[in-house]
Order: structure tokens, then sequence, then C-alpha cells
């Protein structure tokens, strides 16, 4: 790599733009992609997933579990200029994420209250153990905020929030909307020589094939979080100036699945369930849609997960080869035969309207159905109107829906099979509305759970109870993609990729 | 040619040596497209023109006429209209074979053309002033104000009011006759040897064509011009001519001086012609005293509106009709006469209440048509029936005669059949082919499709029949024999006719009493006669003076009585 | 006052019921899709609890009855305040006038280039009747209608951006330089070339052929007559008379299609990532950003009531025979 | 009758324009006879190039882009067709009872008009299909309300023109009801003109769908050209047939139909006979 070069202006195409700089209410992607260039957490993570020192140079938890006490860096200014002190954390946690941040209301749930006993201590009293806690202290989920400027006025319409003020190698200088937001080095951030880049520009581009034009052009040097296309990604790689990578999503880990709803007809029937995840090809959908970035998954938890154990692939396997037979005889035993033309039933099956894949998908789930005898009619809404239908009037059958099981699956999974997490009109929880005594158990569990061996258990018993009952067909952990050029070094230096703050980031001349 | 003709000395081909001639057409054909229904537009024409005389050009429509004489400019109307024999010698020089620069050179500078209809024949988006500079723009090197002061000096030359503003106004914004004048101002800016005039006075009024022809007659004179003027009026033939050429089916086919041919025409086809023109002396009266009032028009008044919006533009308003009054006797024929835009198509509209007057009583037998609505107003529409002026616009292309005739009835519940039957009847009544019912109207003549027109209208049985002009878009000829059949059926059928005309001989032939019209009031009215004979109004005085004519039309009836 | 300037005044007063009407049908239109901003915010997010979206629904002022919130809509409208947009947490006026400025860089030229050119291809076809420049404009001209925009657009690109590397692949500017003055200014021509390119092909294509028609039904006017009668040549014809007569169905085609093409084109600004008002108008109405949109109609439907405005002074001056009323 | 068909029949673009609809047109009715599978089945490997296999080669899942053009052109011809005739309908209507009737009435239908015609063209389809969910019907909607205002200003003159003419007043002296006149003596005198106005009225309805299917807004159940196209788009660059043929298809048939349009322009409109 040789040593890093000083200056340079990256340009970053984010898609699609963001809506908000406000990263402490919004978790969009593409809000933290920017907003994390500004803003930091208390901690960082090392690529075993494990926290490393970030604004909190140190951290303890008691025995118990109940107390996490920080000891902040020195010297850490806010690009105002004032000091990042304890009662920066203290706001941040209890006024803000805790009260706006989508996923904060749960995370801290438990914090009952920050201690301030210096300006560079931070206690978090808990009334329970919250062993995920410490996996969401990023700059991406928990950013801290100044205080001085956010403590001033609704923190839900704030005037600051899209001139954001942090403690981040970056300042925000401008945002020209549907064009770029612009990012210029902070001079006196506190880690000394950082950053390398003199500036940071954002792209917004709407169109696919344009974004990996200016890609192969070097018009722009990294795109993520699967801004290029997949088929694009395809080509691009065979280019000898850009690189493709798939780490730095270690904390997302995203899956696909096929949500039934398993409250009506047909789908309330197991077997039925079974037989759509036994009909789909994974390795087809994988190959020909998403063109081979990511691996067949096999149940709730991503195989990311392996690394701290909590992932088994001992679990029912619907990937087999005789799979269409497989099907036919579940739906026969079902009672659901075949008509004079065929037919068995017919559904209509929604697809999530987040990009073409997902149609192509849903052309293919139809194909692949209609071997069974299934008939399915494609239903393709706009957002608003297929959240509506799916999270709130759960007037579905069957749907394809995605999900970033994020860095625990107390954050990132339970809120799918848990029936307490059965919230119409909150938007990606249970919408299958699966209710199963013995998994609520499980995962209530395993989320207090502190022991790592127990834990693991827990999750394991889970897994394969979930996979055996279907409430969802499990098709993909898909593989989100970076497209960089080789002369952009040192970006992907933990789990979160571009969710980091490319402070060590440089460009070769 | 006329073989008498050629005798004669009055020739000029055998009088003037050919030096003198300024223009001489030999044995010009010009050749139509191949599905025309002729094959030339011109056929064999011969002509001469010499500097200080009007040559006239009559024949019916469609003879070559304005083929003819555009020739003269290169001026074909399209590319399949072409010649393809004779020669066009403009002072010894072949036209037909000059270069267009030649053409152009000569075009609007030495030979100079003016057209019938004044509005479409000026660009309507640029100023008057311009247009007539351009001519010398094109074809001299004078500078603009020279060119400007020779405008105005022109402008004041053919006598329009206020030349200064008429050189800074655009077509719209002047009247027919106005506009006719700036296009002879146009024409005579550069003073060309040879003015071709096609059609010049057509579009107007009596009094205004009067004028023109005055003024076409005192510019002649004054720079000796040799003039080419173009017609079917024999009433400005005989007000201007020098000399005539009768054409027909393009091709010539009689040639002399005025007199010689007015007094004693020799083809027959010429003969016919004259024949057909009314005269100005009007027809023996008839007497209606004691026959009831069938139609009876009090105090009518209407006023157009326009314009006027929700922040109040200025509204604008026409007064069409002054409290206008006049009864008929059945059987009797009224004539409404009056320049145009003077109220006479506004007070037949309100009598068939497709107008709604906004003032005074139309009473038909004593009742009173506006009050009138719905089903009622329907039934007592076919009552008076109106035929219309234009016999293309008041046709429905797309419906076969038969259709046309019988569909009023059946509309009023008259059974198909009898419907039919009757619509046969009347076909023969107004002299056409049974035949005719299966076919569109545009596979009919225009003054066939007039008759059409009346079979329409008597189709319905009605009492009064309202004519708006029913001849003014047809040749002599033709109109003669619509003439004819109009009375013939008058009779027949003891019809009341209120007959609106401009063409005052036409009133003469045809009405019984007449009402003269001027700014939307009757100023005079009585019998037809006497009204002629003897008008009061200075306005009815005018009028009758302007007929173009007029003097030999009352010389030929003095010859007709003796 | 001057005549104009009532006319104006009028024509303004004139226009308010369409605009409001506009904003009332639209208004309407978007109560009948279902899902609101709350759902979409937190659909964006990921995640968000009950509580969250019931936040987000009374801060947007969403929990109200649907007439309250479209009088509390016109209210403001009135004072030309055309609201907040919760999606992009600022003032609509702002987002608008922020991104109405490169809609019009994009529009304007395309509209200037298409008439003009397209009155010039047109007129030449014309004046050239089946000759082979008429031959070529007309069928090239079918051929540029004929063709989907956004597939024009797409092998623009890949010819000249990525094949040739003549222009850039999309943008309005290129950003890292953040260019001041002339640089800035010659920077934006040139990444306008490609949009304005395919944009202009399709509008020209149609000005052509209307333009083609009329100067051939102008040509057989009787006043032409009289031109060619005065010695003039057919060049001179063309120019002076023939022009400027032909022109008018073409203003008046012109002052039709000015609205449509002032609310921007989603598909090229899609394909090009021109940041111009039709995609944030795209983008508003997947957000179910309710007075974003509204706002992006209400000045679209001010635009073209301005446009036509001028394209009836303009055809009042070439056309004498209209007072403007 | 003869002479229309004749002079139309000696313009040499128009009748090129018929061919080429005619091909589109059979297309449309042999689809399911060449394919009687649907064409969105899976048939071989995807990504294959054309002229192996399959002629226009496979997209990618496998689908044969042949049968999808052939099956999108009964889509495409059908929303041109069925839009156009709805917009006709209500705009032939609307222009038609404002010209007849004239004042208050037209007053009232031009502002209406008027209304619509101040809405961006393009972004008001959108928000139609994306409020209605992009269905067939949805988009022939959007595509129909967005279209009827210029043939309402059309209808409307004609009507004006035709009402002031003198055999329209012929047939009120005889007494006849505003249905007789309206339907019998003024519709088919005005015939042409909307005939003319809807066939490129189909044109347009094509493009507008198609861009529709660009931006994903269009039936997912059924094949059309413009969602071969919105398909095929994200892979452009590696599989450029997906894309090509729909969109020449697109072309072609807009182009036909302008031709078309043109011809009938030329036979239906006497006044341009000598040109
Ligand atoms: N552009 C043209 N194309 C084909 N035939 C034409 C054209 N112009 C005139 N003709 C034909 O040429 C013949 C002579 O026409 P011309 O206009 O010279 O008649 P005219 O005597 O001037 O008639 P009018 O008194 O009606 O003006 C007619 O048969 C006419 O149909
Ligand atoms: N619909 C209308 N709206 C406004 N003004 C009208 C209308 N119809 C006629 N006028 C005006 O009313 C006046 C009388 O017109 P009218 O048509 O009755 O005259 P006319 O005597 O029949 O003339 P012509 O001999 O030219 O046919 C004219 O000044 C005319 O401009
Ligand atoms: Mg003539
Ligand atoms: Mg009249
Ligand atoms: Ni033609």
């Amino acid at each position: 790599q040789g040593a890093a070069e000083k200056g340079g202006t990256l340009i970053m195409v984010v898609q699609p733009e963001p809506p908000t700089l406000a990263s402490y209410q919004s978790t969009a992607g593409p809000v933290g992609q920017v907003a994390s260039k500004i803003f930091e957490g208390l901690l960082e993570y090392d690529f075993n997933l494990k926290p490393i020192p970030g604004l909190a140079k140190s951290w303890a938890v008691s025995p118990d579990g109940k107390t996490v006490t920080f000891s902040l860096q020195e010297g850490v200014k806010f690009h105002d200029g004032k000091p990042f002190t304890s009662e920066d954390v203290k706001f941040s946690i209890l006024d803000v994420l805790k009260k706006v941040h989508p996923r904060g209301v749960n995370t801290f749930r438990a914090v009952t209250d920050v201690k301030t006993p210096d300006p560079l201590t931070a206690i978090f009293e808990l009334s329970e153990p919250a062993p995920y806690m410490l996996m969401a202290m990023s700059s991406y989920e928990s950013p801290m905020l100044p205080k001085h400027v956010y403590g001033n006025g609704n923190i839900t319409n704030h005037p600051r929030a899209n001139t954001p003020v942090g403690t981040g190698p970056f300042k925000f200088v401008e945002w020209q909307r549907g064009q770029v937001i612009r990012l210029d080095r902070n001079k006196d951030y506190h880690k000394a020589g950082l950053p390398h880049l003199d500036r940071i520009v954002a792209r917004f581009i709407a169109d696919g094939g344009t974004r990996a034009a200016t890609l192969e052009t070097g018009e722009a040097q990294i795109a993520g979080f699967s801004a290029v296309l997949p088929v694009d990604v395809k080509r691009l790689k065979t280019l000898p100036h850009l690189g493709v990578t798939s780490k730095g999503y270690e904390m997302q880990s995203p899956l696909i699945m096929l949500d039934f709803n398993t409250t009506k007809p047909p789908f309330d029937n197991v077997k039925v369930r079974q037989a759509v995840a036994y009909a789909i090809d994974r390795k087809f959908v994988l190959d020909n849609i998403w063109f081979g970035f990511g691996r067949p998954s096999t149940g709730p938890i991503s195989s990311n997960f392996k690394a701290n154990g909590l992932y088994t692939a001992d679990v029912m396997n619907y990937d087999v080869p005789n799979r269409i037979e497989i099907a036919n005889k579940l739906l026969d035993e079902a009672g659901k035969p075949r008509g004079a033309n065929g037919v068995r039933f017919e559904i209509v099956h929604d697809l999530t309207p987040y990009g073409d894949e997902w149609r192509r998908f849903g052309e293919y789930v139809q194909q692949q159905l209609g071997k069974l005898g299934i008939k399915v009619t494609l239903r393709y809404e706009d957002v608003p109107t297929w959240l509506r239908r799916i999270y709130t009037n759960y007037d579905f059958q069957l749907n394809s829906g995605w999900i970033q099981t994020l860095a625990d699956p107390a954050i990132g999974v339970h809120r799918l099979f848990h029936s307490n997490m059965i919230k119409p009109g909150t938007v990606f929880v249970n919408d299958s509305r699966w209710s199963s005594k013995e998994t609520d158990e499980l995962m209530t569990q395993a989320a207090v759970e502190v022991n790592p061996e127990k834990r693991a258990a827990l999750y394991h018993e889970f897994q394969k109870k979930v996979v055996e009952a279907s409430p969802v067909a499990f098709m993909l952990e898909l593989d989100f993609t970076t497209v960089y050029n080789k002369k952009l070094h040192n970006f992907l230096v933990s789990p979160l990729g571009l969710y980091s703050s490319f402070d060590q980031a440089w460009l070769a001349k | 040619m006329n073989k008498a003709a050629r005798l004669s000395n009055l020739d000029p081909l055998a009088a003037s040596p050919p030096v003198e001639a300024l223009l001489r057409i030999d044995g010009l054909t010009v050749d139509l497209p191949a599905q025309a229904d002729r094959r030339h537009a011109v056929q064999g024409v011969d002509l001469t023109l010499s500097r200080d005389e009007i040559l006239c050009i009559v024949g019916e429509s469609g003879s070559g006429k304005s083929v003819m004489s555009r020739s003269v400019l290169g001026l074909f109307p399209s590319r399949h209209v072409q010649p393809s024999a004779g020669r066009i010698l403009f002072n010894g020089e072949d036209l037909l074979t000059a270069s267009p620069e030649r053409l152009r050179e000569l075009r609007g500078n030495r030979i100079a053309m003016i057209f019938q209809e004044p509005m479409t024949a000026l660009n309507p988006v640029i100023k008057i002033g311009q247009q007539i500079d351009e001519v010398m723009k094109v074809h001299t090197q004078e500078d603009r104000a020279v060119r400007r002061a020779r405008v105005l000096e022109m402008l004041t030359a053919v006598n329009l009011p206020d030349p200064a503003r008429v050189l800074d106004a655009y077509p719209h914004q002047l009247s027919g006759g106005q506009r006719q004048r700036a296009m002879i101002a146009m024409a005579l800016v550069l003073e060309p040897d040879i003015l071709i005039a096609d059609e010049p006075t057509t579009a107007l009024d009596v009094t205004t064509q009067a004028q023109i022809l005055a003024l076409i007659r005192e510019v002649q004179a004054k720079r000796r011009m040799g003039v080419m003027f173009i017609t079917h009026d024999f009433g400005v033939v005989a007000e201007i001519a020098d000399r005539i050429m009768v054409m027909r089916h393009g091709k010539v086919v009689e040639h002399g001086l005025a007199e010689a041919i007015l007094e004693s025409p020799k083809d027959p086809y010429t003969r016919a012609l004259l024949a057909a023109v009314p005269s100005i002396v009007p027809a023996a009266r008839r007497n209606f005293d004691g026959a009831p009032t069938v139609l009876r028009v009090n105090g009518v008044s209407k006023i157009f509106r326009s314009g006027g919006g929700l922040l109040g533009s200025k509204a604008r308003q026409v007064h069409a009709l002054k409290s206008v009054n006049f009864a008929i006797r059945r059987g009797e024929t009224l004539g409404i006469v009056g320049e145009s835009g003077s109220g006479k198509s506004t007070l037949a509209r309100c009598v068939i209440r497709l107008l709604q007057a906004d003032e005074g009583e139309i009473r038909v037998d004593e009742v009173d048509i506006a009050s009138l609505s719905g089903l009622k107003l329907r039934s007592m529409r076919r009552r008076i029936q109106m035929v219309f002026q234009d016999p293309y616009g008041s046709l429905n292309p797309r419906r076969t005669v038969g259709q046309l005739i019988a569909e009023g009835p059946m509309v009023h519940g008259v059974g198909r059949d009898v419907a039919w039957a009757r619509m046969v009847e009347l076909l023969e009544l107004v002299g056409l082919d049974k035949r005719a019912a299966e076919r569109f109207p545009h596979e009919f003549s225009g003054g066939q499709r007039q008759r059409v027109g009346l079979a329409r209208a008597l189709a319905l049985e009605p009492d009064i029949l309202v004519a708006d002009e029913p001849v003014s878009a047809l040749d002599v000829s033709v109109q003669d024999q619509v003439l004819r059949l109009l009375s013939d059926i008058r009779e027949r059928l003891g019809l009341t006719v209120l007959f609106i005309t401009h063409d005052l001989r036409v009133a003469s032939q045809v009405c019984d009493s007449v009402a003269v019209m001027r700014y939307g009031e009757i100023v005079e009215m009585g019998a037809v006669d006497q009204i002629y004979s003897d008008p009061q109004h200075a306005y009815t005085k005018e009028l009758l003076n302007a007929v173009p004519g007029r003097q030999w039309s009352l010389g030929r009836a003095a010859m007709a009585t003796e | 006052m001057h005549p104009g300037v009532l006319y104006g005044l009028r024509r303004v007063a004139h226009a308010a019921p369409t605009i409001l009407f506009i904003v009332c049908l639209n208004f309407a239109l978007l109560q009948l899709a279902p899902g609101d901003a709350a759902d979409v915010l937190a659909g964006e997010a990921g995640s968000a609890t009950p509580e969250y979206m019931a936040q987000l629904r009374q801060n947007f002022g969403l929990d109200q009855p649907k007439y309250i919130q479209l009088l509390v809509y016109l209210k403001q409208m009135l004072s030309f305040d055309l609201g907040f947009s919760h999606r992009y947490g600022m003032p609509v006026t702002d987002l608008i006038m922020s991104r109405l400025w490169p809609t019009l860089i994009l529009m304007v030229p395309v509209f200037i280039i298409a008439v003009g050119a397209g009155a010039l291809a047109g007129s030449i076809a014309a004046r050239n009747l089946n000759s082979w420049k008429d031959n070529l404009i007309s069928t090239a001209s079918i051929l540029a209608y004929a063709t989907p925009v956004f597939w024009a657009g797409l092998m623009l690109i890949v010819l000249f951006s990525v094949k040739l590397g003549w222009f850039p692949v999309s943008g309005m500017e290129q950003v890292t330089a953040f260019h001041v003055g002339t640089a800035r200014i010659l920077d934006i021509a040139h990444h306008l070339i490609l949009p304005v390119l395919t944009l202009t092909m399709f509008y020209l294509a149609l000005y052509a052929r209307l333009m083609r028609a009329s100067v051939l039904e102008q040509s057989s006017m009787d006043y032409v007559v009289t031109a060619r009668a005065k010695g003039l040549t057919e060049r001179q014809i063309a120019r002076r008379h023939v022009m400027r007569n032909a022109l008018l169905p073409v203003v008046t085609m012109a002052g039709v299609q000015a609205g449509a093409v002032l609310g921007g084109s989603v598909v090229v600004e899609t394909v090009f990532a021109w940041p111009g008002l039709g995609l944030l108008a795209y983008e508003s109405l997947f957000a179910r950003d309710l007075n974003l949109l509204l706002g992006i109609f209400f000045v679209s439907a001010c635009l073209v009531v301005a446009v036509n405005l001028i394209v009836d002074l303009v055809y009042s001056m070439l056309d004498p025979r209209i007072e403007l009323r | 009758m003869n002479d229309m068909l004749r002079r139309f029949f000696r313009h040499r673009p128009a009748v090129v324009g018929l061919l080429l609809l005619m091909a589109v047109l059979g297309a449309a009715m042999f689809a399911p006879t060449l394919y009687p599978t649907n064409p969105f089945a899976l048939v071989g490997k995807p990504f294959q190039a054309p002229g192996g296999e399959y002629l226009f080669g496979t997209d990618m899942l496998g689908r044969d882009v042949l049968a999808g053009v052939l099956y999108g052109a009964r889509t495409t011809l059908l929303i041109g067709l069925v839009a156009t005739l709805i917009a006709t309908f209500v705009g032939v209507s609307v222009g038609g009872l404002a010209g007849y009737f004239g004042g208050n009435i037209d007053a009232v239908l031009m502002r209406l008009t008027e209304m619509f015609q101040t809405i961006p063209f393009f972004l008001f389809a959108i928000l139609l299909v994306a409020v209605l969910t992009p269905t067939i019907q949805s988009v022939v909607m959007a595509v129909a309300i967005v279209s009827w205002p210029p043939m309402a200003r059309l209808v409307r003159g004609e009507f004006i023109t035709m009402r002031n003419r003198e055999f329209t007043q012929a047939c009120v002296s005889m007494g006849m009801g505003h249905a007789r006149i309206i339907f019998v003596h003024i519709l088919p005198n005005t015939l042409s003109s909307i005939i003319v106005t809807g066939s490129l009225m189909v044109a347009t309805a094509i493009l507008t769908e198609s861009g529709l299917s660009f931006l994903g807004l269009s039936d997912a159940n059924t094949m059309s050209w413009g969602f071969i196209i919105g398909s095929g788009r994200s892979v452009l660059r590696t599989a450029w047939w997906v894309c090509a043929f729909p969109g020449i298809a697109i072309m072609l048939t807009v182009m036909a139909i302008n031709l078309v349009g043109d011809g009938l322009n030329d036979a239906l409109n006497p006044r341009l006979r000598t040109l």
C-alpha cells in the first residue's frame, strides 16, 4: 500500500440522496453514509465485531451488567470549536437517541440514567443487563451530538438537522439538493494527522447505469451498498482500475426472504409454506438476479454470525435437488389438489418496491410456483402503498422482503419473529404475524443472556424451530458490494464499512 | 378567331403595326394535369395589348381567364399547369422562354398585377407601407426616405384617406375597398407598362366598386398604361372597356371593340351571356292589394356585443339592426338591398330565428315567433324556410342530395316513403334528374347546388321563403337560370318571399317591392319601379348611380322596348 | 396603466382558479394513494416504533382530518408560503428554488434550439419539397420523434461518455472542482450537451414537422402569388412573407408545450442525474411529500401561465390581427 | 372514398407505414400461436446472445426476448388504442359540446380543459399511475387523462367552424334537434381531423407507456415493450439485445403510425391535395 498521501477529493456515490442529515433520527442508509463522517460514536468496532475505542477511550461493564462506565477522549472539539464532554453524551443518549432514534428507543430502553461525575466520564445506569447495547455505540447507530446546538429547540424538527455539527473528521459545508453534499477536512480533528483527505463529496445519481458509468470513467471513486447494480458490478470487476468488495457490511447482514401471511389461508398451513420454501431454487436466484453477490441462506441468522458462534447450519434443508417433487407432495398432503386446469389455488404476490431485482425475483417466483400449480399474480406498488399494505393492513398473502439483521440478532432478528413485535403501523417488524410461545421464550432469554455459549445454544435452537415452521421462506444472504477505484486506500477499516468515518482513507495521486 | 372580327378593320392585329403592341400573345396553350376534366386551361389564345387601352376579358368561370393572364408573368398555378405552345411577347421579348431572373425583373416593375381578393392577396402580418415599399426595394436602388415619400405619394394618388396612417396600418385594419386601393398603389408604384387586374372588384360592394373602377381608369389615362382587366360582370365591362375579349373553355370566342361586342355580339355564346345579364329596369309589377299580411316585422333591433371580460376590457358593440319595420303580403316578394354590412343577413336570420332579436316582434300570421320555444318553435320553423347564399357551404358535403332534401320532412314526422316521393317530385320541379338523389353535393355545379338548396327549402312546404343572396356566388348565365326557376316556383306555389341581395339588377327583376338598408336601418321602402325610377333618399340615389354599366343597361332596356 | 400591464394582470387573475384547481385535484389524488410520509420515513430508516410514527404524523399535521389539511395548505399558499418539506427538512420554496435553476438551465436551451432549429429544418424541407433534403429531414425527424427519449439518452451516454469520453456521464457540473465564474459556466455547458441533445432531438422533430406543414400551407396562399408578382425571389418570399405567417402555429404549439417542458423531464433527469424539478417531483411523490409535490405542481402551473402570457405577447407581435383582450 | 384510398396509396411513406403496422398487428395476433406458453416462461439459459437458439436472445432470467416482443405488441397496441379511444371519446364529447353550444357551457368546459393542460403532462401521468397502482388499466387511464385536452380543443374548433357553416344553420332552420345536427351533420364532417389526430395520439400513448415502464411503472403481470426495456435497462451494458429489440419495435411502430397518420392527413384533407 505504501505511505498515505495527503489531500485529494473523494467522490462517493450515494444512492439515493439522503432525505436528511439528522442521523440521530433516521437510520436510512444514505444518511448514515454521509453523517458518519461528521458525527462520531463512543465506540468503533474491529472485524471480529469487537468494540474498540471511539470517542470513549475505555469502558467498563459492571459484573451484574447494569452499569456501564465510559471514559472519554481528551481534547475532542466539535466543529464549532466547543469541547465535547460527558454532558453531550448524556444529552445524546437520554434526550435524543432514546427518544427519537428509531432503533435507539429499543437499544437504550434499559438505560435509566447517565451520570456525569466529570466532563470526561459518563456512567450509564441500566434497569437490566443489555449486552447488545455495546454493539450499538457506533457513529452510525448512536451519534454524539453537541448539547449546546441541538439542546435548543425541537429536536425532531431542528434547524441544524441538515447543517450538522459533530466531532468527526469532516465538516459539513454545503448541500446542493439533487446533486452533492460537500464535506471538508476538519483541521482540528482529535486524531493527530488525520484525516488524509481534503474533501469528501457525496453525489446522487438516480440511474443505475449512470452510476456505474461514473465509476467506470473515474468521475467517482467509490459506491457502496450496491449502488452499482449487481449486473454492472460483474462487468466493472473486470476493469483494471476498479476493485469490488463485499467487506464492510458485517454489521448489516441483509437477508432476503419471502414473507407469508401466516394468519390467512393458504399460508396458515405450514406444509404450504414449506412447499414454497422448497420450490425456489436459491442458487438460480443468486446467480441470475443478484449475480452471485451473496449466499443461499439457511435461516434467520446470517452466516456472518459464525464468528461469534450464534449461527448454525444445522437446520432443515430446503435446498434439495428434487425440490419440485417434494413441494408438490407437500401441497397434496396439505389438501390443495390440482384443479382441472392444473391450478391448485391462486395467490397475489407483493413485490418489494426497491428496485428491479425485486421485480425479477417476483417474476421468477411466479414461474416456479406455477410449476406447483399455484397461479401467482404480481403486485408492484410504490413504497408507501406497499408499506401500508404489508405492515399496517396486513392485506397480503406472499410478500418478498428483506431486512438487515444488524449487529446482533436481538436488534435485527427478533423484530421479525417475536409475537410482541406484531405492531400494526410499524414497518419492518413481524409482518407474517407468526407467533409461537416456544420461540418467543427462546428470544426473550437470549436477549438478556450474558454467557456467550448459552446464548449461542439458545439461538441455535431458535434457528431450528423457525426454519422448520417457516413463517418466512429464507432465500439469500445478500452481499452488499462496494465498487471502488484502486487509487482509494484504507477506506475499509471496520465492519461498518461505508458507515465509518474515512479518517484514514487516502487517495493516490 | 371570329371571321367577322378578323376582317373588320377594328381588329388590332390587322390595324396596328406590331411595334405599337406592348404585349402580344400568339397561340398560347397551357396544359392541365392529366386527371383534369379538360386538357388545356388555355388553348390557342391570341391577343394584343397596346398603350392607353383597357382590354376586358370576360367569360364564364373556369374559362381560363386567370391562367391566361397570369401566364404573362409566368405565374402558373402549379407545377402541373404549364404552357405547351405559343409565345408571349413583351416589347418583342418572349416571356415564356425568358429566364426566371429576367421574369423577376419585369414583375412588379414593368408588368404589375392586382388580384381579386384584397384580404388574402395582402400579407396579413406585414404593414401596408412595407408591402408597397418592397416592390421598390427589389427593383430600385433608392434609399429609404425616397421610397417612403414615393409610397406616401402613391397612397395619396389612389385616394386613400390619411395616407400616413395607412402606411403603418396592417391589412386587417383597412376596409375591403381601402385594401384594394392599397393593392393598386402597390401595382402602380413603379409605373408599369402593363397592369393586369384579375377581378379586382368582385369582392367589393357597389359603391366601393364604382370608386375603384373610376380610379383604375383615371390612373390608366394618366400613366398611359395598357390594362388587361378580367371580370365576369358585364356592367363593369360596359363601364371601362376599350376592347373586349370573350373566353369559353380556354378558347377565345369573340374579340373586338367594346361597343361592337356589347351592341351586336356575333357569337352565340356572347349573345347568351349578354342576354343573361339582368336588366336594371324593373319587370312588370304585380298587384297584391287586399292580400293578407303573412309576415310582419315590428321595431326589430339587434346589437352584437363582443369582448368584455371579467375585469372589464372594453366591450365592442355593433348596432346591426335599428328598429326595422316592414310587412309582406301573401304572394309578394320583398327585396332587401343595401351594401355590404348594412344588416341584411342579420335581418334574415332574425326572421327565421337563427338569431334572437333584442327588441321588437316578428309575427307570422300574427303569431310572435320570438315567444315560441321547444316543439312549437320547431313546428313553426317549417313554415319559414331559407335558401342560403353559398351553394357550397349550405349543403352538408357528406350527405346525398336525396338525404338532404328528404330529411326535413322526416324530421317533422313525415314517413320515409312519402318524404322520398316528395323529394323526387321536387328534384323534377327544380329541373334536376331524379338520379341526382344518389349523388353528393360536390358532384354538382354551383347552379345545380343552388337548386338543391331550393328544393330542400321547398320540401317543407313553407309559406315564406327567405332567400339570402341566393345567386351572388353564381355566374351570370347560371344566375339567370336560378332566378327564372325561383320566380317560376314562386308563382306556382304562391310563395311569399323575402329576397336579400346587394345586386340592384337582380332585385329589379325579382322583387315586387324593395327596402333599401343602410347601417341597420331601412332608409326607403316602396314598390320596385317607383324606387328605381324615382328614388327619394340620397343613399338610394347613390346606390343606383353606383351600379356599374348603368347607362349601358338603361340603353339596352330602351332598345329592347323599342 | 399600460394596456399590456392591464392585460397581464387580467390574465393572472384568470389563472388563479386554474392553479387552485390543480392544487386541489392533486391533493385529492394524493389522498387516494395509500401510505403517508411517516410510513416512508420509517421505511427508509429501516425501523421505527409506533410512538415514533405517531410523533412523526403529529409533526407533519397528518393526524388532522383531510379537509383541515387542505385548508391549512391553501391558507399558506395564499400568503405565498408553500410549506415545509418534512422529508427534506427544509422549506418547500427553498427546495424548489434550488432545483428550478437546473431545470431552467436544461429546458430553456432545449426549447430554444428545438423551436429555432425545428422551424429552420421544417422550412428547408418544405421549400425543397420531395428533394433529398426534404426526405432526409422528414425521415430523420420522424425517427427522432419515434425514438423513446430514455433510450436515446442511454445510447448517447454509452457512445459519447463511456466509449469516447467526450462528455461527462452525468450531473450538472464537476462537483469536485467547485468552479466559480466562467470556469463554472463552461463546466455546466459541458455537462449540458448530452441531455440537451437528447431532449432536443425529440422536440426538434416535432417542430420541424409542424413547421414543414405550416410552410406548405402558407405557400399556397394568395399573398405568396402577390409577392411573386412583385418580382421577389423565392428566397425573399420565403424569408419575408412565408416565414412569419408559418411561425404562428409553431408559436402556439410552443406555448402549449412550454408548460410540460418547464415541469422538467423526469426521464432525462433520471438518465443524466440532472438535479431538476421533474426528478424532485418524482421522488417527492414516492415519499408522499405532499407539500413538496403540491408546491412543484403549483410552481409549474405558475410557469405555464407565465409562459402562455409571453407566448400570447409574442403571438400578438407576430400577428397584428390578434388584439390582446 | 375510392379517391381517398387512391390518394392514400399514392403516398409511398404511408404505405410503408401501413405495412409495418400490419406486421405489428400480425405479431400481436399470432403471438399465442407461435408461443403457446406465456412470455414470462423461463425457457433457456439466461443472457444468450441473439442469433443462437433464440433469435432475439434471452434475458437475465432466461426468457425469450422474441416471445416478449411478440406478446408485447399486443399490450402496446392495446394500451395505445384503448387510451386513444377513451381520450378521443372524452375529447370529442367535451370539445363537441363546448363548440356546439358555446356560451357558458363552452366557457366552463374550456376552462376545465385549460386546467388539465396546465398540469405537467408526464408528471401527472406518473402521479396517476402511482396512485392507482401500476396496472394495465391505470396506465391506460393515465395516458387517456393526459391526452384528451388537445383533442377537445381541436374538436371544439372544428365544431365552431361547422356550427357557423350554412349547412348547419339550414338544419336549425328546418327545425332539427340538437342531437340530429350533432351526430348526423357535424360529427361526420369533423371525423377526418379526429381520425388524423387520433392516429397520432396512439403514437404518443405508446411513447408515454414506454416512458412509464422505464421508470418501473408498468403492470408486472403483462408483457409489454416498455416492460422489457425497463427490465433490460439495468443490463444494458452486458446484454444490449434485451433493450434493443423492444426499443426498435417501439421506434418502428411509432414511426409507422406517424407515417400512416400523415398519409391519412393527406388523403382526408382535400386542401392539401395539390401539394
Ligand atoms: N392549380 C390548378 N391545378 C389544376 N387545374 C387548375 C389549377 N388552376 C386552375 N385550373 C384549371 O384551369 C382552368 C382555368 O381556370 P381559371 O382559374 O383560369 O379560370 P377563370 O376563367 O379565371 O375562372 P373564374 O372566373 O372562376 O376565376 C379551370 O378548368 C381550372 O379548373
Ligand atoms: N355574429 C356577429 N357578431 C358581431 N357582429 C356581427 C355578427 N354578425 C354580423 N355582425 C355585424 O353586423 C353588421 C351587419 O352584418 P350583416 O351580415 O347583417 O350584413 P349584410 O348586410 O348581410 O352584409 P353582406 O352583404 O356583406 O352579407 C356588420 O357590421 C357585421 O360586421
Ligand atoms: Mg379567375
Ligand atoms: Mg349578408
Ligand atoms: Ni404528402
